[in-house]
């Protein structure tokens, strides 16, 4: 069968190319355009818009119940709906916070570092982003209408099961589980696939950027510590709705598996939020100390190694159950050896300041405040891998101090970072500077005076979760404290949110490079055309824009009529095919819905899956039907 | 920023290709993995269970051997037209392709008939006890992957019989072989885990 | 260290102002909470050593004085070999320090948890939101079921068996001992020894529902003398009413709903799902450690539970507003 | 699509507002000492239904309430007679028949005033909160309760499928009590 070539770039004047590339690229316009857009960039975009806002909702959760605590023996919320705002507080963050937004920069910018025209599968993408909102619009219209789950972002059985919980608040929460879960496994083998097959010709292994390394190990995590919790959620539903019994110790269940199956997701997932992290700050300190990241190759090979041990902690999670001696040793071990390779980067960061030529823009401020905090709660960590401190520290507030240090200086502070960093290239406009350093100066002090204090809690013997504690507990004046560096903090994300507003109410004016900075990202315009760059780069070293300060060598002799992505080889990103990149359509979206569907429908009986598979499969044959004569799927 | 001139001319790249030089291939690869992982968790409850229970598989007698078996047989049986086809697909003959997919269609179907008799053959109900709810729960988890092959050879089947014979259909049908592989590689630990297990493990 | 553990136990009970419940993991009350403590001051001293060492390197690192020059690429071979070993070499401590920690730690875990001499042993079973406490004897007529407050002796090793009636819940007294799970299903055990006699509070550790809040173990060490006293008056039955007032209370007790939950020893009161009320006046806390037990707290938990811990299992009972005195008369009598 | 899904969640949140209220401290100027419906008006073989409580849907349609019952069922020993719903020295509770009315506000009366051939009257054993979950529960089955707010299955050995899942019986007036029942008393 002859191939319709059309017309290919060679040749075409720089001008003509990129009108005819931005047609050929773009999302058309309308409410239609929206709903059937796969670009990368905008799902990107309302991927870390959509977190964003989760992030909101989570904190204000979160003020809710700093306002119970901050008095003891306070009556302003009752323990019901405390239980559901620490479960809505707890499963936010976590699934529809942190793993989304950081999915979301790495769909947003993956394909731009790598020097590609869309990620790999934009379909899947978009579909991915559907489920991903529906699933989070789900459990918070539940959450509003008295559904909310209360159990706790893990979920333990039996208090979760069907005796337990009545109704149907953990059902839904489950089936949360199984959108995110689908969406987050989506995107990861999009950056794997997009990693793997669409790197500009030249970008070697040794080339690809950290952040790219940092998303790509992610990725690989995902896809394997995911599909536990997926398993265990899918259990909980059948042992609440089918009256099935993994869970039922009189039965032949076992409570424990539950938490075997959730902490073997649940301590990779900490891994999930960390490891892109550690990708943001080595660019951030890479472009802000002035030099390459020092140790390019520990890097890397750190990030590798942890995403490997990160599968092997789980258990220190459990070490209050009564698990056999020796066994829970080792997981001391293991959990404690997961220093050595987060030490390393550390060590790498730390030489590269101090070879470098430090400018402490906002983003290099969040980045410190991140080696500061992320190095307290890492070693608090090494604490609560020692099983004799652990059952004493376990499930008190001196973890909640710990995973917040982690989650927050080692996770939101580069993330927020990041956000600065990156900023001008997905807006065009740089934020301000002034607002951003006070946000840093706010948000560094206010998150020290909630969380530093809750150490002293945990050691003085405050459990987690509790809805109030006694008057004559002594608790009083520093949960207090608490409460008032948690206003703190919050004030410092309306001082970010304002400073984003003010912004973008600005006429777009940031350069294309603002940080002269050297990934490919910066070659794209600010904010990137539909299809990123007029011509694929080439690239010859690890760093193109400081070594190629000519102009990037590109490559031509793509199609500028179809959507064409040149597809490369694993290792050294030799050019092998040109395949071609689906166009927009409504089908993900329409799939969404049916999945939704599916999912909510499980809820409340099993014949949602006998019902909604046929609607399914149908949508899916129409998404996956070639549309066009010429063959372009 | 300035631009010097492109510096090479991809013009001449094929639009398709084989294995593991193609994208769509790399993404059932992966998909593949993530099925792998789900299906290892749920055969690792079903061993954590039986460990922690001394009268494994509790008061049910093991499940049937026939209709597993048959499956067994049926699924390396299925290697045949699959390696066929993955052969004739890379030569893009288009005729043999149609039949063989025609016939990996049928095997599915079969296939399905027969899982429908290995749930009544399992001699306990899903919600009897945690024996019952972890077998049967492995078993569907490894019948998504037999029916969602079903349904990709016949969409395949349908885009070959429909005319929808380009270049890159044949790597569609490639990718379909190396689903099947799966299907077969993943039901084999399943089958010594539901069926060989419970006659062999004494605790 | 030991200045730094000065400090901070200087420190924290003064933030901890008015805490008489000495529920802390830094003030340890027996020689396994002490192994505890001590094994938390080791790993704190040398890992705060290592942040502040960080943190140091760090601010030379900002702060020192450099060359000028804006070539980001011009990087020095000799500096970065040398960065090269120094990162190597701090990876290297790094792993050994983690490793001696891991044994030091698996040093005390050994001794914390080989199970020892059995000596005093109860089982304690957790429940929605109460512990139910029994003491074992070999002797029968020794055995005997109390609620929420634990008489030890001191000097005495103790063991624990410890497991579930509904959720998971854990079993938590810091100044004694770590925490351990109650699970459905399973029976976990746990040892310690206590050395000063006293009161020591602790609560369910691991979130159980509505009321985990609210889920507090009272634990009172006494001298072995004064706990066979305690002991052999516990497992008596519950003191005949004396006074009109104290019998007319029985009679409210027995035909009301009290009688379906709550045992009463001696009385035809036999309910099991709530707290044994035999010797209720001899605890000092009332709804697992929600109120002081004091007449007036006690009337509030019984007009009402609902208001006071809310989702209880103890249902809001309505009594004839004359009925109430007689009831607490007969309550406050069960000594 | 917006709008069917705003109905969609109306809809979901008008019944989720019943199913999953967890009010655990009833008004005391409602649950007072007298029971809320005329409990004793019922005369086997004639005599009118009591009139609807309206508070059916309170406690049937509210899987809190719902599982409260099934706990205080077995608590309370309702078990030792009627089994786990099959019936033993009492008479069966799974099935269609109902001796003295299958209705919620029957069932209380039944609780309440106790009948004859064994059934005590827990008149003052339990308090009325408890008895309208416990006959909640009962009614649940005969899958008589809407099936979001039945019970799931015990962490116990469950000698039955969830309630939510058992055939419904729609209660008809019939049935006797069994024979061990019917010993003199």
């Amino acid at each position: 069968m002859p191939d319709i070539e059309g017309q290919l770039d060679t040749g075409l004047a720089p001008d003509e190319l990129r009108a005819r590339l931005a047609l050929t690229w773009g999302t058309a316009g309308g409410i239609w355009g929206a709903l059937t857009t796969v670009d990368h960039k905008i799902v990107g975009r309302r991927y870390i818009v959509t977190a964003f806002i989760f992030l909101g909702l989570g904190g204000l959760a979160a003020m809710a119940m700093r306002l119970q605590l901050s008095r003891p023996e306070a009556n302003l919320i009752s323990p019901d709906l405390y239980d559901q705002l620490f479960t809505m507080h707890g499963t936010t963050m976590m699934f529809l916070f942190a793993v989304p937004v950081m999915e979301a920069f790495a769909v947003y910018l993956v394909p731009l570092m790598v020097g590609t025209r869309n990620i790999a599968f934009p379909r899947l993408n978009a579909f991915s982003y559907w489920v991903y909102l529906f699933g989070g619009v789900m459990i918070w219209v539940a959450f509003a209408l008295n559904i909310g789950a209360d159990t706790g972002w893990f979920a333990y059985v039996p208090l979760s099961g069907p005796e337990f919980s009545p109704g149907k608040r953990v059902d839904f929460w489950a089936q949360m589980i199984t959108f995110t879960e689908v969406s987050a496994l989506a995107i990861a083998v999009e950056v794997i696939v997009t990693v793997f097959k669409q790197r500009a010709p030249g970008m070697s292994l040794d080339r690809i950027p950290l952040f790219v390394w940092a998303q790509l190990v992610t990725s690989f995590a995902v896809l394997l510590a995911m599909p536990a919790v997926m398993t265990g959620s899918t259990m909980l539903i059948l042992d609440r709705l089918l009256g099935m019994h993994f869970f039922n110790p009189a039965e032949g269940g076992d409570a424990l598996l539950w938490q075997h199956l959730f902490w073997f997701f649940g301590h990779p997932e900490v891994y999930i939020i960390f490891l892109p992290a550690t990708g943001m700050v080595s660019e951030i300190i890479m472009v802000f100390s002035r030099r390459p990241a020092f140790g390019y190759l520990y890097l890397v090979l750190s990030i590798i190694a942890v995403g490997f041990l990160s599968f092997g902690l789980w258990v220190h999670h459990m070490f209050a159950t009564g698990l056999p001696q020796l066994g829970s040793a080792l997981f001391t071990a293991s959990s404690a050896l997961i220093a050595v390779p987060n030490g390393i980067q550390i060590f790498c960061w730390v030489a590269t300041l101090w070879d470098g030529r430090p400018r402490f823009a906002t983003p290099m401020l969040f980045a410190i405040g991140f080696i500061v905090t992320f190095v307290f709660g890492g070693l608090s960590g090494v604490m609560l891998a020692s099983v004799p401190i652990n059952t004493q520290v376990h499930d008190t507030y001196f973890v909640v101090a710990h995973f917040h240090y982690v989650l927050i200086g080692g996770s939101v502070f580069p993330l927020l970072g990041a956000t600065y960093y990156w900023f001008p290239k997905f807006s065009g406009r740089l934020l301000s500077e002034r607002l951003g350093q006070w946000h840093f100066a706010l948000a560094f002090i206010g998150f020290n005076l909630t969380f530093f204090p809750m150490h002293l809690l945990g050691l003085g013997g405050m459990p987690r979760r509790v809805y109030t504690y006694p008057a004559n507990s002594g608790w009083g004046d520093i949960n207090l404290l608490v409460s008032g560096g948690a206003l703190l903090f919050f004030v410092s994300f309306m001082l970010f949110g304002w400073n984003v507003i003010a912004a973008l109410r600005r006429e777009p004016d940031a350069p294309d490079n603002p940080w002269d900075a050297p990934g490919l990202e910066w070659a794209a315009a600010s904010p990137p055309r539909p299809h990123n760059f007029d011509r694929i780069p080439l690239v010859a070293s690890r760093h193109p824009l400081w070594s190629d300060r000519g102009g990037l060598l590109t490559v031509s002799g793509l199609s500028v009529d179809t959507r064409e992505v040149l597809v490369t080889s694993l290792a050294e990103a030799r050019p092998d095919l040109r395949e071609t990149s689906p166009r927009s359509t409504i089908w993900p979206l329409i799939s969404a819905i049916a999945t939704t569907a599916l999912f909510i429908g499980t809820i409340f009986t099993q014949w949602a899956v006998v019902w909604f598979a046929v609607p399914m499969t149908a949508v899916l044959i129409a998404w996956f039907w070639p549309k066009q004569a010429v063959d372009d799927t | 920023m300035s631009e010097p001139g492109p510096a090479a001319d991809m013009s001449a790249l094929p639009k398709y290709a084989f294995g593991s030089r193609m994208t769509t291939w790399w993404g059932s690869i992966l998909l593949i993995v993530m099925e792998s992982a789900a299906l290892a968790y749920a055969c690792g409850s079903y061993l954590y269970l039986a460990l922690l229970n001394p009268d494994w598989p509790l008061s049910a007698p093991p499940p049937d051997l026939l209709w597993g078996n048959l499956m067994t047989v049926l699924m390396f049986a299925s290697l045949v037209p699959a390696t066929m086809a993955k052969k004739y697909a890379q030569r893009e003959d288009k005729r043999k392709v149609q039949i063989l997919l025609v016939v990996l269609c049928t095997m599915g179907t079969i296939a399905c008939v027969i899982r429908g008799f290995e749930f009544g053959a399992l001699n306990v109900r899903w919600d009897t006890n945690a024996y019952g709810s972890v077998v049967w729960f492995i078993l569907v988890v490894h019948t998504t992957h037999i029916v969602a092959d079903l349904i990709d050879t016949f969409f395949v089947t349908a885009l070959f019989l429909t005319g929808h014979t380009s270049g890159k259909r044949f790597s569609a049908v490639e990718d379909d072989a190396v689903f099947v592989y799966f299907v077969l590689a993943a039901w084999l630990p399943v089958y010594g885990l539901i069926y060989w297990f419970p006659r062999v493990w004494s605790p | 260290m030991r200045a730094l553990r000065a400090a901070i136990i200087a420190v924290v009970p003064l933030l901890l102002a008015g805490c008489d419940r000495h529920q802390s993991v830094i003030l340890p009350a027996g020689p396994e909470a002490v192994t505890l403590a001590n094994l938390f001051w080791s790993f704190l001293a040398v890992l705060m050593l290592i942040w502040v060492l960080v943190l140091l390197v760090l601010a030379v690192g900002l702060m020192r004085s450099r060359p000028i020059g804006d070539d980001p690429l011009a990087l020095q071979p000799v500096a970065e070999q040398r960065y090269g070993r120094i990162v190597s070499a701090l990876a290297l401590a790094t792993g050994v320090i983690v490793v001696g920690l891991s044994l030091v730690s698996y040093d005390a875990q050994a001794r914390l948890f080989s199970p020892g001499d059995a000596g005093l042993t109860l089982k304690i079973v957790g429940h929605q939101w109460w512990w139910e406490i029994q003491y074992e004897d070999a002797d029968p007529s020794r055995t005997f079921t109390t609620a929420n407050e634990l008489h030890l002796p001191v000097g005495v090793p103790i063991t624990l068996k410890l497991t579930s009636s509904d959720v998971i819940h854990s079993f938590w007294v810091p100044s004694l001992m770590g925490k351990m799970d109650a699970i459905t299903g399973r029976e976990n055990q746990v040892q310690f020894t206590i050395e000063e006699p006293g009161t020591y509070r602790g609560q369910c550790a691991e979130f159980c529902g509505a009321q985990h809040a609210h889920m507090a173990i009272v634990v009172r060490a006494e001298t072995p003398e004064d706990f066979s006293d305690w002991r052999t008056a516990q497992t008596a039955p519950a003191a005949s009413p004396d006074t009109d007032g104290e019998k007319a209370g029985l009679e409210v007790f027995l035909s009301n709903p009290c009688v379906s939950c709550h045992a009463i020893r001696g009385t035809p009161a036999g309910g099991r799902t709530g707290p044994d009320l035999t010797h209720l006046a001899s605890r000092s806390m009332l709804g697992a450690g929600t109120l002081p037990l004091t007449r007036g707290a006690l009337a509030a938990w019984i007009t009402d539970p609902q208001g006071t811990k809310p989702g209880v299992h103890m249902p809001l009972v309505m009594l004839r507003p004359a009925d109430l005195h007689p009831l607490l008369d007969y309550l406050e009598s069960l000594e | 699509m917006k709008r069917i899904a705003i109905v969609m969640v109306l809809a979901l949140g008008i019944s989720a507002c019943e199913r999953e209220d967890r009010e655990t401290r009833p008004d005391p100027a409602v649950s007072g000492m007298e029971p809320k419906v005329t409990l004793s008006s019922i005369i086997p073989g004639g005599g009118s239904p009591p009139p609807p409580s309206g508070l059916a849907g309170q406690y049937e349609g509210n899987a809190y309430h719902v599982s409260q019952g099934k706990k205080y069922y077995t608590w309370f020993n309702c078990n030792g007679c009627h089994a786990n719903g099959g019936g033993d020295s009492g008479p069966p509770l799974m099935d269609d028949t109902w001796i003295y009315g299958g209705d919620l506000e029957e069932i209380v009366s039944t609780i309440y005033e106790g009948r004859p051939n064994g059934m005590p009257s827990f008149r003052g054993k339990l308090t009325d909160e408890q008895i309208w979950q416990i006959a909640a529960f009962v009614r649940s089955l005969g899958n008589n309760v809407p099936s979001d707010a039945a019970s799931g299955r015990n962490d116990d050995l469950n000698p039955h499928p969830p309630e939510g899942q058992l055939e419904s019986q729609p209660p008809i007036d019939g049935g006797t009590a069994p024979p061990s029942g019917q010993m003199p008393q």
